[in-house]
């Protein structure tokens, strides 16, 4: 059971962070490798809060999430000059840069050292301690999230996604500033990472850089990829398997080093595999 | 059917919550009672840089346990270690402790073996009245830090010191210092500094993270400080290594001060001996003389056909699981009494020597100044 | 200033490591337009060839290199032929070949830890004792003096086939145009094979080199490819010389610049080059100006 | 009237001017033909006029305002809509998304909280009839045959309401009777006191359709004037066969 429950949040952690670069990648076609970098500010701006300020969990988790957006807002305001694969190796720069930070700012960060002992969140005098209740806390937000792009992506802001996706010139002579619409989904997509980052610090209880380098982006990435590009379902469905996978190549009985090889030998191939038979995913109706 | 659409969604998220509200209300008067095999957990490295230690230390461990279940166990239940991979990395202890603590539902756990993973994990473990033993895990942070953690490996407050003081013995005043950015590295590179600075003399560190491959410009800026000596913390040999290669090939000249990690790998030090010859290391001793000791050490050599690296770790570790089972066997399982009665123990005779354990939960031990002489550790002032 | 003196060494050691990556990256993604990521993998086989023959096998350096090199070749071909070509045919979007060109990366990586372990090896055995070369107050190894020797005769190399041969008329044709150069009669499968094989083998002798200078693991390529790609795109996309330049701009301002700040941000710098170039120069050095 | 003047407009690619300083008058409430030969700078002056690519030279007056630099976005804002040589549908959007592109807001914030009305709805519907695509409504735009897409990319062009409307090679890969509904949207267009840019290769549907014609070449404005007296120029035939 509680074991159920562990991987339960961590699901809906990494379903947030795939809906949430559903929206910037598969919605709007730009391919962030920086995502890990949002989900580690927002992580670490909660942490600190907590940890050091002392400031209750839910306002803490917003202070996360906008702290994140504000980077990424600075952060897209030259991404967004990019597209295709420059739009790619840009978000790589940026994403390694972020990763840097939190690694070599230590009189915040703590560097490579980690945070230790992030306290669970607490609402009028209910603290959220138990398993069980931390997987309705997630639950929750990753139904608040799941609506928020739903409502999204069903607006004229989601429609010109799309178009952005598809031609973002010809979009343009139809009066759309594209490049604030690839910032705003951006920023967005950003502020939902940092929710994901902060309820990931306030579980773990520990947080350090490396949960959150350019190969976390990697991993989200294919969580959509798998799933489908262009669905927010398949961000979903994308995040259940790959959360899943690893528990079963441990059942099937390969040792943890073997086992954690194994999982990145799988997720490759399905890479592999997926751009040869099906290019749009499980359940994507958007081809690359 | 759009109406049709939000009842089924309202209907699954009632469901959801009169299931998560249902398990709730039942996990809470659920309670762990101990019938049959005694569990431990376990959070040492077995991937990564660090992973040359986890190997041959859960083979101590095992044969602690061997030993002890073929004497009877714990009332007539044997030990089974639980074992986790930590990963040398935070991340992954506070995983581990995680899964330890809420899936395992284990009382006491042998870990870290970084300080990395017993300062991760830590908070954890406390918070769920589990008793974190760590037997390795030498940052000074780690002092007096739950009164649920207690380890059987000194402080490197004492390592930082005795170091630092020889050094200044031996006319070095400006050492060059190149640290791993880990918690045992920190820790070690803290208590040197301040040490090194009261008796006038200064450090000028470099770090590098553990995946770090080239040093190369980093030597060359400590080169131009022109120091008086090197101070190489490592986390593990492994990186030590690359470090060592790249000194000699760029012909370092100053003395050398090492962690005590590298000084605890035979082959490490046997392989640089030129480089290393008249470099200062601090140990926690072993005493070839105690018969626990021997015992653990032929054990060992028999069942492997080699000797364990890391001795000093060796030790500790196999006192370790000696020590829970005493615990367990005088104040049953349950994590804060075990704590508890490991944190009063005194006199204790294991293959580490006499423990006493102070109220930091400290052992009352420290560091010995030690040379390398041809590719060989050698006692200072024995 | 004895210390700028070993930091140009040290530069031109990086510089000539990343310039064997970016050159043969840009010498495949000029003719088939794709960030092709399993490139770095393949420095990572050629650096376990050598391993696997040298160490496992014990057979001596000069034959444990060749083994290295011409796995990664072959590796190379393996992937154009079982992977590239098929997604080629089905006129596969630039990202589609990018995405899995990452999957080949990722699985090769865990398919190398699984057979070698995730541990970090040397290959201190073949080479023996590091020998070394003042040059004033500088130091070089053999293998790090080998490996600029390495770039810069790959590029001399290079230069000539590219523009002295009929073969290096082709490969210009295909770069410039696929379409046109089909019309004219040359067999675009073949040639892009040929570069898959060329690349590969520059790329994995990176990889060796960088073994045999620090040591192995299965990580090393993807570090190599991070720092090829920058330099490739900072001295202009599919450009083979400009990859030479990108990668010792790269590598002295990373050595040098470390000099200034502190040594943990050597991969911040990298990567703040690679961003001041998208943003002021995304054509690169050498690159043309496109509209 | 004039919809559109360019005085001395320049566009150079790699030192070769595509549009060189070239100076034209668009009457406004007409339908204008543009032809040339391949290569002759049609094209290009539709991109320049519509921001896809900048000038390097030069003024262009749309309705009042002067402009030495027209950005993409701002062209809708201008009254100005296009459709393109090579279609550029938005491929994996629907049919009607593809229409509603035109017609919801532009605004980041404003699209935020907008979703498409019934009356939004009902005006794409109606564009979409009017070039005969109803039936395709709901399908991807990437399903849709070559001469679809084009009705598709003139819907969405229609959609917008624009006072100009720029055609680039509308016919190319239709069926006749696709053709006749086209040239009957271009008079309704004119009819509705629109002003349509047509570039076109086919010389008879010019002679049906435009009231006023300009010949490019070489970036140059070669002749203007009736269809008639254009196509019986000689420098244009000569222009036109290459001699």
């Amino acid at each position: 059971m509680e074991y159920f429950l562990h991987l339960a949040i961590l699901f809906s952690i990494f379903a947030i962070l795939a809906i949430s670069l559903q929206l910037i990648v598969g919605y709007t076609g730009l391919l962030s490798v920086a995502h890990a970098g949002f989900y580690g500010i927002g992580a670490y701006i909660v942490a600190l809060l907590l940890k050091n300020a002392g400031m209750n969990f839910f306002p803490a988790l917003l202070l996360g999430a906008l702290g994140s957006m504000l980077v990424a807002f600075l952060i897209g305001i030259v991404l967004s000059r990019f597209r295709d694969d420059y739009y790619a190796l840009g978000s790589l720069g940026f994403g390694v840069i972020a990763f840097s930070i939190l690694l070599n700012w230590q009189e915040l960060t703590r560097g490579p050292l980690g945070i230790p002992g992030i306290p669970r969140p607490e609402l009028f005098g209910f603290e959220f301690s138990s398993n069980l209740s931390y997987l309705l806390l997630s639950f929750i937000l990753l139904g608040a999230v799941y609506a928020f792009s739903r409502f999204l992506t069903l607006s004229s802001f989601g429609r010109a996604l799309q178009a952005i996706r598809e031609d973002e010139e010809a979009l343009s002579v139809f009066g759309y500033r594209t490049s604030w619409f690839k910032l705003a989904v951006f920023v967005i997509g950003a502020g939902m990472a940092g929710i994901a980052g902060g309820l990931f610090a306030s579980y773990i209880t520990y947080i350090d850089p490396g949960s959150f380098n350019v190969t976390e982006s990697i991993f989200i990435l294919s969580l959509i990829i798998l799933g489908g590009l262009g669905s927010l379902r398949g961000a979903v469905v994308g995040a259940l398997v790959l959360i899943l996978l690893p528990e079963a190549l441990r059942f099937v009985g390969f040792t943890p080093d073997i086992a954690a090889q194994m999982r990145q030998v799988v997720y490759g191939v399905l890479l592999i595999v997926l751009m040869l038979y099906r290019p749009q995913g499980l359940m994507g109706k958007y081809k690359l | 059917m759009q109406e049709g659409k939000k009842r089924n969604v309202l209907t699954v998220i009632v469901l959801l919550i009169v299931l998560i509200g249902g398990a709730w209300f039942f996990a809470g008067n659920l309670k762990t009672s101990v019938t049959g095999p005694v569990r431990i957990g376990v959070i040492h490295p077995f991937t990564g840089d660090a992973a040359v230690y986890g190997e041959p230390m859960l083979r101590v461990l095992n044969l602690a346990a061997e030993k002890i279940n073929a004497e009877g166990g714990i009332d007539g239940y044997p030990i089974e270690f639980v074992v986790e991979d930590g990963k040398c990395d935070g991340t992954a202890a506070a995983n581990a402790a995680q899964k330890l603590v809420n899936i395992d539902k284990v009382e006491v756990i042998i870990g870290g073996f970084c300080s990395g993973e017993a300062l991760a994990a830590e908070p954890i473990t406390t918070a769920a009245g589990v008793a974190l033993f760590s037997s390795s895990a030498s940052n000074p942070k780690l002092s007096g830090i739950s009164p649920l953690f207690v380890r059987n490996y000194p402080s490197d407050s004492s390592q930082g010191v005795v170091l630092a003081d020889a050094a200044i013995a031996n006319g070095m005043r400006k050492i060059a210092v190149l640290q791993e950015q880990t918690d045992y590295a920190a820790g070690i590179y803290e208590v040197f500094d301040a040490q090194i600075q009261e008796n006038g003399g200064t450090t000028h560190k470099e770090e590098y993270t553990t995946d770090s491959y080239d040093f190369r410009t980093s030597i060359a800026k400590l080169q131009a400080e022109r120091p008086d000596g090197l101070f190489v913390i490592a986390n593990s040999p492994v990186s030590a290594e690359r470090i060592f290669k790249q000194l000699k090939e760029m012909g370092w000249e100053s003395s050398l001060l090492v962690s005590d990690v590298i000084a605890g790998d035979p082959t490490l030090v046997a392989t640089h001996a030129d480089l290393l010859e008249g470099a200062y290391a601090a140990e926690f001793g072993v005493d070839d003389n105690n018969p626990k000791f021997r015992e653990v050490i032929d054990a060992y050599s028999a069942k492997y056909m080699t000797e364990p690296p890391f001795q000093a770790y060796v030790q500790t570790g196999y006192d370790a699981v000696f020590l829970i089972a005493e615990a367990i066997k005088e104040v049953g399982y349950d994590g804060e009494k075990i704590a508890a009665w490991l944190r009063d123990v005194e006199s204790w005779q294991g293959a580490s020597g006499t423990l006493t354990i102070n109220s930091n939960g400290d052992p009352e031990v420290g560091h010995r100044l030690e040379v390398i002489k041809s590719g060989k550790i050698e006692v200072v002032g024995e | 200033m004895d210390i700028a003196a070993q930091l140009t060494v040290n530069s031109l050691i990086a510089g000539s490591l990343y310039a064997l990556v970016a050159m043969s990256f840009n010498l495949i993604f000029g003719a088939t337009r794709f960030f092709n990521l399993a490139h770095g993998a393949l420095a990572t086989v050629g650096a376990y060839g050598t391993f696997y023959v040298g160490v496992v096998l014990g057979l001596p350096l000069s034959v444990a290199v060749a083994g290295g090199v011409l796995t990664a070749a072959l590796a190379g071909y393996a992937l154009e032929r079982l992977v590239f070509r098929p997604l080629r045919a089905r006129k596969a979007s630039n990202l589609v070949l990018l995405i899995a060109s990452l999957g080949i990366l990722i699985a090769v990586e865990a398919i190398l830890a699984i057979f070698f372990t995730s541990q970090f090896k040397t290959l201190s055995v073949l080479t023996g004792a590091a020998q070394t070369i003042h040059i004033g107050s500088a130091v070089i190894t053999h293998v790090q003096l080998t490996m600029f020797a390495s770039a810069v005769l790959v590029c001399g190399t290079l230069w000539l086939v590219l523009s002295k041969t009929s073969f290096g008329r082709a490969i210009r044709a295909v770069s410039d145009d696929a379409e046109v150069a089909k019309i004219v009669g040359i067999n675009t499968n073949v040639i892009i094979a040929a570069l898959f094989v060329i690349g590969s083998a520059i790329v994995g002798l990176s990889g060796v080199l960088y073994g045999l200078d620090t040591g192995i693991e299965p990580r090393l390529g993807f570090m190599l490819l991070l720092k090829g790609v920058i330099a490739a795109i900072v001295g202009g996309i599919g450009n083979v010389y400009g990859g030479f330049l990108g990668a010792f701009l790269v590598g002295f301002a990373e050595n040098f610049g470390i000099w200034f700040i502190s040594g943990e941000w050597k991969e911040a710098i990298a990567f703040g080059l690679l961003v001041l170039f998208l943003v002021f120069r995304p054509q690169g050095i050498l690159g043309k100006k496109h509209t | 009237m004039n919809a559109i003047t360019t005085e001395r407009l320049r566009k150079t690619f790699g030192g070769v001017a595509a549009v060189d300083d070239l100076s034209i008058v668009i009457q406004k409430g007409k339908i204008i033909g543009i032809i040339g030969p391949n290569g002759s700078g049609k094209t290009t002056l539709t991109n320049v006029l519509t921001g896809i690519h900048r000038m390097d030279g030069g003024v262009v007056v749309v309705g009042k305002k002067e402009r030495t630099r027209i950005k993409s976005c701002e062209v809708f804002g201008l009254g100005l809509t296009r459709t393109f040589q090579n279609v550029r549908v938005f491929e994996q959007v629907s049919v009607l998304d593809n229409v509603l592109i035109a017609i919801t807001k532009k605004g980041v914030l404003g699209s935020l909280f907008e979703r498409a009305s019934a009356a939004q709805i009902q005006n794409a519907d109606a564009v979409l009839a009017r070039v005969g695509l109803t039936e395709k409504r709901d399908a991807l735009a990437a399903e849709l045959s070559y001469g679809q897409r084009k009705l598709l990319e003139i819907a969405r062009a229609l959609a917008t309401d624009a006072e100009i409307i720029l055609f680039d090679e509308p016919y190319a890969g239709l069926f006749p009777e696709m053709v006749k509904r086209v040239s009957g949207i271009m008079q309704e267009l004119k009819a509705e006191g629109k002003t349509v840019i047509l570039i076109e290769h086919d010389m008879a549907l010019i002679r049906e359709l435009c009231d006023h014609v300009l010949v490019m070449d070489a970036g140059k404005l070669l002749a203007e004037g009736t269809p008639e007296a254009v196509l019986s120029n000689p420098s244009v035939i000569e222009a036109y066969l290459g001699v």
